[in-house]
């Protein structure tokens, strides 16, 4: 069965999402349904982890007579839908089913009052696939099918609360924006497909070349998967989006926004591996980018008096941090010296800080849920006191901020720790720039500390308790990672981050699959 | 199994932060225990004293979110003049964009700068 | 919109449409065509028919068709397909074909006109998919209908 | 000669002219479905491509059944239909739900102008 995992993986929560229609009008029994799927997913991706860390690279064809026969007789190129997972895959398709079956958990007692519950599950299941699609696949068509069901499902999620107007607007915001995304992927797909006549990732990154239609087709892609993670001056539909969500499907959905950035690597990485091998520009644009994204993210999120909108601006300027660690080893990568001496670090700290980022922003955005869940406001300068009613929300909450503006031990430090002394390296305004970041991150989570928690217990909020119990135990348990991040960074690092890094660095390895090289 | 992470030029240990943090926690406990124990909760002494006045409402008093860093928005306020003038909300500038994004990017990429 | 024009018309039409529609949802492994394409044929055909008839008729009419349950039997129908490869071989492997089992027929070689009974796990896929999407579109025509048809036009 | 290379690309051009139509479509209209039929025609322009970039001269449609003799051999490999087919299939699924948010935003605004509809911006 080890081997069927692949398929399992999609297949598993496909199921699910196909069951929870049927059990409608018995809600919890959606709900609980959905959390044992979610929770099986997870136990099949933590196997995959370890199949793929313990086997190396793991290809599995579709209809084929065994899962590795690549190419079938006759042939001379892949033509079958071929997922290849590599550790970097591996490691996104962790953090996907870890953060939904937290969103699920979460859901359980957040959504009960809200009608449709049978759809937001089926929904919540979807955009698991979509996600573990994209990370899971090798072949660039089903990264655009994959990734349409991860926009289509995000953005019906993100329009669930259709009894308000601002959710059909971040929705329809959300879908277009998506829509164009993956239509300009599917336009230099088409591109692709007409310069090689193929679609697998790793065949076609042996005979890319430079010229101007595969230039081409590399920046429409590039653009595209920044615009779908949130990059700066494309972030505009992410607070739109995070903040009319439910905080169920905020983890999901920041994982959805960083299977596009895994994307993202893996076409600067991969697909066109040959080439950025020897063009350094392509990662000094991700770096500016990502230098730009954390610093515009952080001064916008400085403002913002609603309490998610505010955390969506810091997932925005998070992800700078992600793009310049990345976009160092990058702009580094024909330079060996220079790549072992901290462009490898460099990549491990951007790669690090995803799966940190999506633990502690996923905690502070359900805090924030909860806050909404008590006092049905999002907006600060209408709360106050609350830090006597909810002990554990505010314990959450204050792990959570620490980890964002990383103060040890939590796990935000850990890896911008790794990205401030490379980036410094690659050029100081960089570090500085990240740095200044920081500050104001930590500047605004006091701002909300202060406002929301701290301060008099006001009247109107005499009756709130603590939320209910499957919201706190969905917070503990990434406040425990968090702690457990931080405190321990070098296990994670060593047996789960850096095989990623190298699955990326390793090209040679990625494109030698099924005997075709 | 060792928790040192070492970067190019320092190092993290999680022992040696515990060993610190119990450390530090004992100075504070020591410090805190020596001070005055005469605050009694639930008497008149943890009342606000207004010179006689009465307290207003804790909704009034209260520092509001937005009242937070007047003065760095203040002096930040041309850069978020910018700011706001980017952030129009409207779905057709997202898509504009992307569009001018895109097109600086295929620029650098195909032009070759 | 229920003129006598498009009543008379959708009295002729909708049976071929939806005869049509399930003619190429059966013979999506011969011909052009498919499971999305008939599903899709055969929605349009009941689409005509809900246009055609007065909103009180369609409600009283499609509160009992269980659209969701099919949608979601139709989609669990396809992974069901695409789990039987698992029996030995892989997702999605066709282990119908050449089987003799109904649809498991043998291709013959050489220019014909085309067996129905061929295509294995292809042709309860073409099925499955039609049956979904025909029922998600009815929905969705349903829903727009029933949302916005409530209302007199406007023109 | 010059004929030639216009009728052999006049795909490609009208596909860059749907692009560029669909593009300024969403930009600069203001009502709200029409900015969907910008999606659309984008969409319709992607299709396009794909479906012309699948056209090989003198090949044959890969249907076996009553092909004729001199198929054999001479098949093109239907995977841009494929993709096209799937493009579409999503297309509806994202047409359809990008309606159904503005008959709510219809709803709710009481207007489908995307200048007002920003309640969500700063």
């Amino acid at each position: 069965m080890m081997e069927h995992l692949p398929a399992l993986m999609i297949a598993v929560p496909l199921f699910g999402a196909f069951t929870t229609p049927l059990l409608k009008k018995r809600y919890s029994l959606a709900s609980m349904w959905a959390i044992i799927i979610t929770a099986a997913t997870l136990g099949l991706s933590l196997l995959l982890v370890q199949e793929v860390l313990s086997k190396g690279i793991i290809v599995y064809v579709f209809g084929a007579k065994n899962p590795s026969l690549v190419l079938p007789s006759g042939y001379r190129v892949p033509v079958r839908i071929i997922f290849e997972i590599d550790a970097i895959g591996a490691f996104m398709a962790l953090s996907a089913t870890l953060m939904s079956f937290i969103g699920a958990l979460y859901s359980y007692s957040h959504v009960r009052m809200e009608s449709g519950l049978e759809k937001y599950y089926a929904l919540l299941l979807l955009l698991e696939v979509g996600i573990l699609g994209m990370v899971l696949t090798g072949d660039l068509f089903n990264l655009f099918v994959f990734l349409e069901i991860a926009g289509i499902a995000g953005s019906a999620l993100v329009g669930f609360r259709n009894y308000r107007g601002e959710a059909s607007e971040a929705g329809i915001k959300y879908l277009i924006v998506s829509a164009v995304a993956s239509l300009m992927v599917l336009f230099s797909i088409g591109l692709l497909y007409g310069q090689y006549g193929n679609l697998n990732i790793a065949y076609l990154s042996t005979q890319i070349h430079f010229d101007t239609v595969d230039m081409i087709a590399l920046g429409l892609l590039f653009v595209s998967f920044a615009m779908k993670c949130g990059s700066v001056p494309m972030h505009y539909w992410v607070p739109d989006a995070y903040t009319e969500v439910p905080a169920g499907i905020n983890p999901t959905l920041l994982v959805a926004t960083y299977a596009s950035l895994y994307a993202l690597f893996r076409v600067s990485f991969s697909l066109f591996g040959a080439i950025t091998w020897n063009m350094a520009r392509v990662g000094w644009i991700m770096s500016i980018l990502g230098v730009l994204t954390m610093f515009i993210g952080v001064t916008m999120a400085l403002v913002q008096k609603d309490v998610k909108r505010l955390m969506s601006y810091h997932a925005i300027s998070q992800t700078g941090y992600m793009l310049l660690g990345v976009g160092v080893g990058l702009t580094v990568l024909n330079d060996p010296a220079k790549l072992s001496a901290f462009g490898r670090t460099a990549m491990a700290g951007g790669i690090f800080h995803i799966i940190n980022h999506i633990i502690y922003k996923s905690l502070l955005l359900m805090t924030a849920g909860a806050l909404f869940y008590v006092t049905g406001t999002r907006n600060l300068n209408e709360m106050g006191g609350l830090a006597r009613r909810m002990p554990y929300t505010t314990i959450a909450f204050i792990v959570g901020a620490a980890a964002i503006s990383g103060i040890p031990p939590f796990n935000g430090f850990a890896s911008k720790f790794l990205i401030y002394e490379t980036s410094y390296q690659l050029n100081p305004l960089l570090a500085v720039i990240a740095m200044v970041t920081s500050v104001l991150t930590l500047a605004s989570f006091v701002k909300v500390f202060a406002s929301a928690f701290l301060g008099p217990p006001l009247e109107k909020y005499n009756e709130v308790r603590e939320v209910p119990k499957p919201m706190v135990a969905a917070m503990i348990i990434l406040a425990v990672l968090c702690i457990l991040f931080g405190l321990f960074p070098n296990v994670v690092l060593k047996n789960l981050i850096y095989p990623a890094v190298d699955a990326l660095l390793k090209l040679a390895q990625y494109q030698s699959w099924g005997g075709l090289a | 199994m060792n928790f040192t992470l070492l970067s190019p030029s320092g190092f993290w240990d999680p022992v040696l932060w515990l060993i610190f943090l119990i450390l530090f926690g004992i100075i504070g406990y020591i410090i805190y225990s020596r001070g005055n124990p005469g605050y009694k909760p639930k008497t008149e002494q943890v009342k606000p004293y207004l010179s006689g006045n009465a307290e207003p409402s804790k909704e009034k008093i209260m520092v509001r979110a937005g009242d937070i860093y007047w003065g760095f928005i203040e002096a930040m306020k041309e850069y978020y003049e910018v700011l706001k003038r980017m952030h129009t909300g409207d779905l057709r500038d997202y898509i504009l964009w992307y569009l001018g994004i895109g097109a600086v990017i295929l620029f650098i990429l195909v032009g070759g700068v | 919109m229920t003129t006598t024009i498009i009543k008379t018309t959708t009295r002729i039409l909708a049976p071929l449409i939806l005869v049509f529609g399930a003619y190429i949802i059966l013979h999506g492994h011969l011909t052009p065509g498919g499971g999305f394409q008939g599903g899709a044929v055969f929605a349009s055909g009941l689409a005509l028919l809900i246009v055609a008839c007065e909103t009180d008729v369609v409600k009283k009419r499609f509160e009992k068709v269980p659209l969701s349950p099919l949608e979601s039997i139709g989609a669990l129908g396809f992974l069901g397909m695409a789990l039987l490869g698992l029996m030995g071989y892989t997702f999605f492997r066709n282990v119908i074909a050449n089987s003799g089992f109904i649809f498991g027929g043998r291709t013959p070689i050489g220019i014909n006109p085309g067996f129905l009974n061929t295509g294995g796990t292809l042709a309860y896929m073409n099925i499955f998919v039609g049956m979904k999407v025909l029922a998600g579109l009815t929905s969705i025509v349903l829903i727009f209908f029933l949302l916005l048809g409530g209302k007199k036009d406007e023109w | 000669m010059n004929g030639d290379i216009i009728a052999i690309n006049f795909p490609f051009i009208v596909v860059a002219l749907l692009l560029a139509l669909g593009f300024y479509t969403i930009g600069f209209k203001r009502n709200l479905i029409k900015v969907v039929i910008g999606v659309e025609i984008l969409e319709g322009a992607v299709n396009l491509f794909l479906i012309a970039l699948g056209y090989v001269k003198g090949g044959y449609a890969p249907i076996y059944t009553l092909a004729p003799k001199k198929a054999v051999g001479n098949m093109v490999l239907p995977t841009p239909q494929a993709l096209t087919l799937t493009s579409i299939v999503i297309g509806v699924a994202v047409s359809a739900l990008m309606l159904a948010f503005a008959v709510n935003i219809y709803r709710h605004y009481g207007t489908l102008d995307v200048t007002k509809i920003r309640r969500l911006r700063g």
